[in-house]
């Protein structure tokens, strides 16, 4: 008997076909792993199951009975519960409204708080998922926000428990955590799905896998038959080659320094960035690593001139560049990839020759006395698209219609085409697939082997280990560490980065 | 590539307003008027000879102005419903400006009277921006108490200090030189007309080639994106606010240095707030505005010969008006009712 | 300056600002409901005159006042009907929409005046509801001044407010609006149906605005009166976010709204002779001082004014 | 550019159609007398000023067997056009505007067709084919304002509440000729009954009754025994207030004691209809006679109606009345020059 399963689903977005025919089952009590590359359907195929998307055909059953998901509700009341790659939580509110929302208890009528209260606090009892409830959820980290999620399905009975990268953005004690709480579930009955691409934690955790690529179903192995390199190869279908890797040393100089430099938090909380001091060298890539939310938005921002520092100075090649505005800093050659490609790097509703400029319209090259100088700008565009390998059909085409990986591939191409000699590389393959990954991580040593200094700030360990000169380890806005990338071990980088300064 | 959006766009704005009067013909019908001689009187009235034309002009000039100023805010986010007090305070400013310019030459008189009124426009278009940019507070309850305080305002300012010694509240009546000339003779057709189509020109050539426009247009679509390109995106919001408000200031200038010749309090029909509707048709193309604030123009003519002779009352024109933004504002309404293909504009809330 | 005092300083401007506040009150918090659950509401303002005008039609044709609410409750939240279809239903930009709800609003009474009275301006009387007098408090002295007698409505509306106070932030019901409004996507994870709860809020928030013109129509008057909402529907907005989205504190921006009003209706009878139009002015300009200040602090809910559509879950 | 052509075209065809439909469905000739009227912003139901010119046109229908058509502006800026849309038709025998706004449109309406007579009332356009019918307005005031001023001294009528001897008045907006009836009220007040206190005020909007309303009570806490509503339809609030606490309201324009049997005390008087009527009638008796028509208590014109007046006051008042009409008492029509005019009076 299968807790879940589902036969031969199909799924189109327009021409795009989602989940190609695919089929998945896991057993109760099991730990499933649903593994591939980003864009392999993973996440479609469970949305399917949580009735977020309706499959165009094939069939689900559960505990062997068909059933049809038209919505949420209805996979609720089946006992299915999804924890969501982004968190599906009101920061406004407070944990426990956010737990009990759309199942509440009641007494006369009106909300029971207080029995909702107990409730929240005996399902994190039982489980050891410690919450806070009354606190509210913007004022919690990612990893209780998370659990938050976990207590929310709990409590709606799931018997199924869809994880859809539930690692992304923990620190290796919560993971470890997690997969705690994971077993403990496991054990008691729950059918758990762990959507992930990464092969380490399906190793370490699930009792088979699934594996998804370009929307059709691999094959489904059992753990213990699996080995790392065997699902690498279901996963990708084909070897990436590793980069070349000719670095050279860097140079002396000095291109970008930080100094002292804070930034203060909302009224009464903790500083954001606290002393930060970082330079990086000409010819050199400067990781800083640290799990997402403990100030390297405001890094980013500060060394952007997005934000003032509340204090110290930013001095490129010599220049102290503190309190400038964006477009002066970055007039003075800074290449600056954003974290948030959607919120940040782009207008999606403006053409491609239009964003191909944004940033650098007031250049010369761009615009002359106030008017923009159309033809060069349509050029500059074309070229970028040749030169990055973007699929775009033409240059007027709103930016918002192209693929995560193409519309990347444009920001990041429009960057380093500007006069620079340094580069902010923020995020930069988030949510990408493998292919364009590769692709832009070699952008982005190609940039440093051209002798730029380059600041690379990924929550991706693995991107960090690979192409960084240097780590720094940015934890709770203070750097606790700077060392030559050879000198650190996976573990110890993991106690760092969770502030473990003593376990080193 | 949005052009071609923005004519489909326009097509379908067409049929929603074809939508409005055939839900007014079933109102008419309902209440017991005759609908032939009611849509007659409405057609003759807007574009039945040569005066009829020429009302129909006279009535879309203000809302070629008004109609573009609330457009031009559309571009870059801001929801300008100030347009209407905007006018109010251009219109007193030209009219005290060209009559204590009577020493100078007429074209230097009319022309400083229309950049003051302008300016005064964007003086008040300036509050909101400022207020929405550095405080963030919402650009449509704003502009809304602006147009009670600048309505207020230039009836005090007239009765204080601009008042007509005769029996009404007004200025005196501007002299010939102080006039925008007559474009054809007996009718208040004015060069306001061709400095509105002048202005829509240049906005859309501001916006689709300048660097202003193209910030304009990029911290209205995405605000963080415009920081993160060196935008001023405070700068830019308080611009375009201005230049929304100095197009609506334009609107009263020309009313009232082109029709009314002397400002009045309380002149004005509610120009800013048709207005609103002549963008909401107009869409995201700026030369949609002409033939926009001509439909309306044409509503409003017709409307009143409807009234005129058919004794069907105005209000029909005002509810022909809100259904036709109901009707636009819901593309997918079209989509519906006539399968028409359209792309439809994602994320509508502007905050 | 004794006179500014007198003229501020006045037991009657507190009971003159409690019947003025009331409709505006009661639209605001038809707007705290719509916007909290994501839908913006500048058609407040139409749904309040459409209340106005259905009050006194349904008393016309029943004769009966207490039936004429029903009817303006019923009317206002028709066209917030019209209103959720076409920006729940529909997607159509809610501040457009409601732009377009104010003119077709406007539009319609007026022309519906003139079919059933056969005549614009004002409509036959009508009964009204008359006054209602709290026994005991009425002649506790200042308190029975400001509480004491009031239209039944002024009553019902304190009520209907800690009512309201009380299914946003007690119940059920009221978590699930808000956490439409906070987060759709959220919501319809945990299986709440987003696009009922807000047809719900912006039908409730029609029938509150109407309720609030019905007051206007059948408490304070008892006949209609061409545009008689007078833009009180604009102010109710402007308090709903003065009030932090909260019907409570939204009366207090009534109140304040209304206070500033009555006190520039004695500043005008009193000795002080300023000119009629600057004082006229101050509600407004202290409207845009209040906004100005308050937004800094208060935060609407985070997706008022986007669209949802369930299974359009963002990647 | 050429991006916009296909809606333009599209517009074209829909312009052509409508032309041709429109010729071919306009042009009846009529064979009574024709007179069209253009009436105030205000717009009919204001139970007053519009309404009353309404009234003369449907009586003149009646008794004169004309016909008329009407037309409701909604702001200044409609008036020239609307005037001229009637007189092109060439086929009114007179066409009427109603309102002081429409002075500027008129002038020019007139000029440009020299053979059409119109007549205006409430403010004077010279021209040789404008009937001009101007009221003197300030005389109303003082009738109805010595009608208050006497009233609030009869403290044993249960409407009377105080003894502080206060009347007011609540003009619609702060216009010279609301200003001026509120100068002749001050001035009959104060010349009747010098211990009396004038209040008065402006709501600032003609159609917004509960604002009035709210107005009337703030004058009502204030101890106002009577209180004149000038203010269109906002004044029917006014008159509710004053119902409802049971004090004195007086109305305007036309009769409105039908409003609030027992608490008009009386209705500042201008008889809208009859000018209208007598406009009318001088053109089909062919007695239509350009030029400024003052028109006051003595023209029959303004006045105030008896209703709740008490007898001895009503004959007091009727001599004051006939020192007015006969010139004798020259109202103030300044709200400054009350006081001075009252010092003069010797009062």
């Amino acid at each position: 008997m299968y807790a879940i399963r589902m036969e031969n689903i199909t799924k189109r977005f327009g021409n795009v076909v989602a989940n190609d025919n695919v089929s998945f089952a896991a057993a109760p009590g099991e730990i499933h792993c649903l593994l591939g590359e980003n864009g392999a359907g993973k996440s479609t195929l469970m949305r399917i199951l949580f009735g977020l998307y309706r499959q165009d055909s094939g069939s689900i059953y559960i505990n062997d009975n068909p059933v049809t998901i038209s919505g949420p509700r209805d996979a609720i009341s089946l006992g299915i519960g999804m924890v969501h790659q982004h968190f599906m939580l009101a920061e406004q509110l407070t944990v426990t409204e956010n737990i009990v929302a759309g199942c509440e208890p009641r007494k006369n009528g009106l909300l029971d708080y207080e029995k909702a209260r107990q409730d929240i606090l005996e399902v994190s009892e039982r489980y050891g998922l410690r919450v806070d409830p009354d606190a509210k959820v913007e004022d919690i980290s990612v990893g209780q926000q998370q659990r938050v999620e976990i207590i929310k399905a709990l409590m709606r009975g799931a018997e199924v428990l869809i994880l859809d990268e539930p690692t992304a953005v923990l620190t290796p004690p919560e993971v470890s955590e997690l997969f705690t709480v994971m077993r403990a579930l496991s054990e008691s009955g729950t059918t758990i799905i762990f959507i992930t691409h990464k092969l380490k934690e399906t190793m370490e955790i699930s009792h088979s896998v699934t594996v998804l690529r370009d929307g059709k179903k691999v094959g489904t192995v059992s753990t213990e038959d699996a080995t790392p390199e065997s699902l690498v190869e279901m996963m990708v279908g084909r070897s990436l080659p590793v980069h070349d890797d000719c670095r050279m040393p860097p140079r002396e100089a000095i291109a970008l320094e930080l100094k002292d430099i804070s930034v203060s938090g909302r009224k009464g909380s903790r500083a954001r960035l606290d002393n930060v001091n970082l330079d990086v060298r000409f010819g050199e890539i400067l990781g800083i690593a640290g799990v997402d939310g403990n100030g390297q938005l405001e890094l980013e921002e500060v060394v952007c001139g997005l934000r003032r520092p509340s204090k110290g100075r930013i001095i490129m090649s010599g220049q102290d560049l503190t309190g400038l505005d964006t477009r002066r800093i970055r007039d003075k050659g800074v290449a600056y990839i954003p974290s948030d490609r959607l919120r940040r790097g782009m207008v999606g509703s403006l053409s491609l020759s239009r964003n191909s400029v944004l940033g650098m319209h007031h250049h010369s090259y761009f615009s002359q006395r106030g008017v923009l100088l159309e033809d060069i700008i349509e050029k500059h565009a074309e070229e970028i698209i040749k030169k990055y390998d973007v699929r775009a059909e033409s240059v007027h085409q709103p930016m918002g219609s192209l693929s995560g990986g193409n519309q990347q591939k444009m920001v990041v191409g429009r960057e380093l085409t500007r006069p620079h000699s340094v580069v902010i590389a923020c995020q930069p393959t988030r949510g990408l697939d493998v292919g364009a990954a590769y692709y832009i991580r070699e952008q982005i040593l190609d940039s440093r082997n051209k002798g730029k200094a380059v600041l690379l700030i990924s929550a991706e360990l693995d991107e960090i280990l690979e192409l960084s000169d240097r780590i720094a380890i940015i934890y709770e806005g203070q750097v606790v560490d700077v060392r030559p990338t050879g000198q650190f071990t996976e573990r110890e980088l993991g106690l760092l980065m969770t502030g473990e300064r003593n376990g080193v | 590539m949005d052009l071609e959006r923005g004519v489909s766009k326009f097509a379908y704005s067409v049929v929603a307003v074809v939508l409005a009067l055939l839900v007014g013909a079933v109102l008419i019908w309902a209440s017991g008027y005759d609908v032939k001689e009611a849509y007659s009187n409405l057609f003759t009235g807007a574009f039945g000879g040569v005066y009829s034309l020429a009302t129909t002009i006279v009535m879309s000039t203000p809302l070629l102005f008004t109609g573009l100023s609330v457009a031009f805010a559309f571009q870059c986010g801001l929801f300008n419903v100030g347009a209407e007090g905007q006018l109010y305070v251009g219109a007193l400013t030209s009219a005290v400006v060209a009559l204590a310019l009577g020493w100078l030459p007429p074209v230097l008189r009319v022309g400083i009277a229309l950049l003051a009124g302008a300016g005064a426009g964007a003086l008040l278009g300036f509050v909101p921006g400022y207020l929405k940019a550095k405080l963030g507070a919402h650009e449509v309850i704003t502009t809304i108490m602006l147009n009670y305080v600048a309505t207020f305002l230039t009836t005090f300012l007239v009765k204080t200090y601009f008042k007509d010694p005769g029996p009404v509240d007004q200025t005196v009546l501007l002299p010939m030189g102080s006039r925008l000339p007559e474009l054809i003779r007996g009718t208040r057709v004015s060069l306001g007309i061709v400095l509105g189509i002048v202005a829509v020109a240049l906005l859309n050539h501001v916006m689709r080639r300048s660097v202003l426009g193209y910030e304009i247009q990029v911290v209205g679509q995405n605000p963080h994106a415009a920081e993160y390109g060196g935008v001023n995106v405070s700068a830019r919001t308080v611009q375009a606010m201005m230049i929304s408000g100095a197009v609506a200031g334009l609107a009263g200038s020309v009313e009232v240095m082109g029709t009314l010749y002397r400002f009045i309090p309380y002149f004005s029909p509610g120009y800013g707030f048709t207005g609103i509707a002549v963008a909401v048709i107009a869409g995201q193309n700026l030369w949609a505005v002409i033939p926009a604030a001509i439909l309306f123009g044409a509503l409003q003519s017709g409307g009143q010969t409807m009234q005129l002779f058919a004794g069907i009352p105005m209000e029909l024109m005002t509810m022909v008006q809100g259904l036709v933004i109901l009707f636009v504002a819901a593309p997918t309404l079209g989509r519906l009712l006539f399968g028409l293909k359209m792309r439809v504009r994602e994320g509508g809330g502007r905050k | 300056m004794s006179e500014f005092i007198d003229v501020v300083f006045n037991i009657n401007n507190v009971t003159a600002t409690i019947r003025m506040a009331v409709p505006i009150a009661l639209a605001a918090m038809g707007g705290a409901f719509s916007e909290r659950s994501g839908v913006v509401n500048i058609g407040l303002e139409g749904m309040m005159l459409t209340g106005a005008f259905c009050g006194v039609f349904g008393c016309q044709i029943t004769g009966n006042p207490w039936l004429g609410v029903l009817f303006a409750i019923i009317g206002g939240g028709l066209v917030g009907a019209i209103h959720a279809v076409l920006t729940v239903g529909l997607k159509a930009d809610h501040v457009v929409t409601g732009v377009g709800i104010n003119i077709l609003s406007s539009g319609t009474t007026t022309w519906l005046m003139q079919v059933i009275w056969k005549r614009k301006g004002t409509s036959d009387l009508v009964r009204g509801l008359g006054t209602w007098s709290v026994p005991g408090l009425r002649d506790v002295p200042i308190l029975g001044t400001i509480l004491g007698t009031h239209s039944p409505l002024v009553y019902i509306c304190f009520l209907l407010i800690i009512l309201g106070w009380v299914l946003m932030f007690k119940t059920p019901l009221g978590l699930r609006i808000r956490m439409t409004g906070e987060h759709p996507e959220a919501a319809d994870t945990v299986g709440i149906n987003v696009n009922a709860i807000r047809y719900f809020c912006v039908i409730l928030s029609g029938s509150l605005a109407g309720l609030g013109g019905a007051y206007l129509s059948l408490a304070q008057l008892n006949w209609f009166s061409k545009d008689m909402s007078a833009g009180r529907g604009y102010m109710a907005l402007a308090a709903c976010i003065f009030g932090g989205w909260n019907p409570l504190k939204g009366l207090g921006a009534s109140f304040l709204f209304s206070f500033t009003d009555a006190i520039q209706m004695r500043m005008q009878t009193s000795k002080m002779r300023i000119a009629t139009e600057l004082v006229q002015m101050i509600p407004y300009v202290l409207t845009i001082l209040i906004l100005a200040g308050a937004v800094v602090r208060s935060r609407p809910p985070q997706a008022l004014g986007e669209h949802y559509e369930s299974g359009h879950v963002s990647k | 550019m050429t991006r916009i052509r296909k809606p333009l075209a599209l517009l074209s065809v829909a312009l052509v159609a409508v032309i041709v439909m429109g010729v071919a469905s306009l042009g009846v000739a009529a064979a009574k007398p024709r007179i069209a009227i253009v009436f105030a912003t205000g717009g009919l139901g204001d139970k007053s000023f519009n309404d009353s010119a309404y009234e003369g046109m449907k009586r003149a229908e009646k008794e004169l067997g004309i016909e008329f058509d009407k037309v409701e502006p909604q702001a200044v800026a409609e008036y020239e056009n609307l005037l001229m849309r009637f007189a092109q038709t060439r086929k009114y025998d007179l066409i009427i505007s109603i309102g002081f706004d429409q002075a500027d449109a008129l002038q020019v309406v007139s000029e440009r067709f020299p053979d059409q007579k119109f007549a205006i009332v409430d403010t004077a356009v010279d021209a040789p084919n404008v009937a001009s019918y101007v009221y003197k307005e300030a005389e109303r005031g003082f009738v109805v304002g010595a009608i208050a001023g006497l009233m609030t001294t009869r403290t044993g009528d249960p409407r009377i509440v105080s003894d502080k001897q206060i009347v007011g008045v609540i003009g619609g907006m702060d216009i010279p000729l609301i200003r001026a009836n509120v100068a002749g009220y001050i001035a009959g007040a104060k010349y009747v009954n010098p211990n009396v206190e004038v209040k008065y005020a402006y709501v600032g909007h003609w159609a917004d009754p509960a604002k009035c309303k709210e107005m009337a009570n703030a004058m009502l806490d204030e101890g106002v025994d009577v209180l004149w509503l000038a203010a269109g339809r906002s004044g029917l609030g006014g008159i509710k207030a004053a119902e409802e606490r049971n004090r004195y309201a007086i109305g305007a324009d036309s009769d409105q004691g039908y409003l609030a049997p027992n608490n008009i005390l009386t209705n500042g008087m201008k008889l809208v209809d009859n000018t209208v009527y007598m406009a009318v009638e001088a053109v089909l008796k062919d007695e239509f006679k350009p030029g400024i028509n003052m028109l006051g208590i003595n023209e029959g014109a303004l006045g105030y109606s008896k209703n709740l007046v008490p007898d001895d006051i009503s004959a007091e008042v009727d001599k004051l009345a006939a020192k007015v009409a006969s010139g004798e008492l020259k109202v103030p029509e300044d709200i400054d020059q009350v006081e001075p005019w009252l010092k003069a009076q010797g009062k």
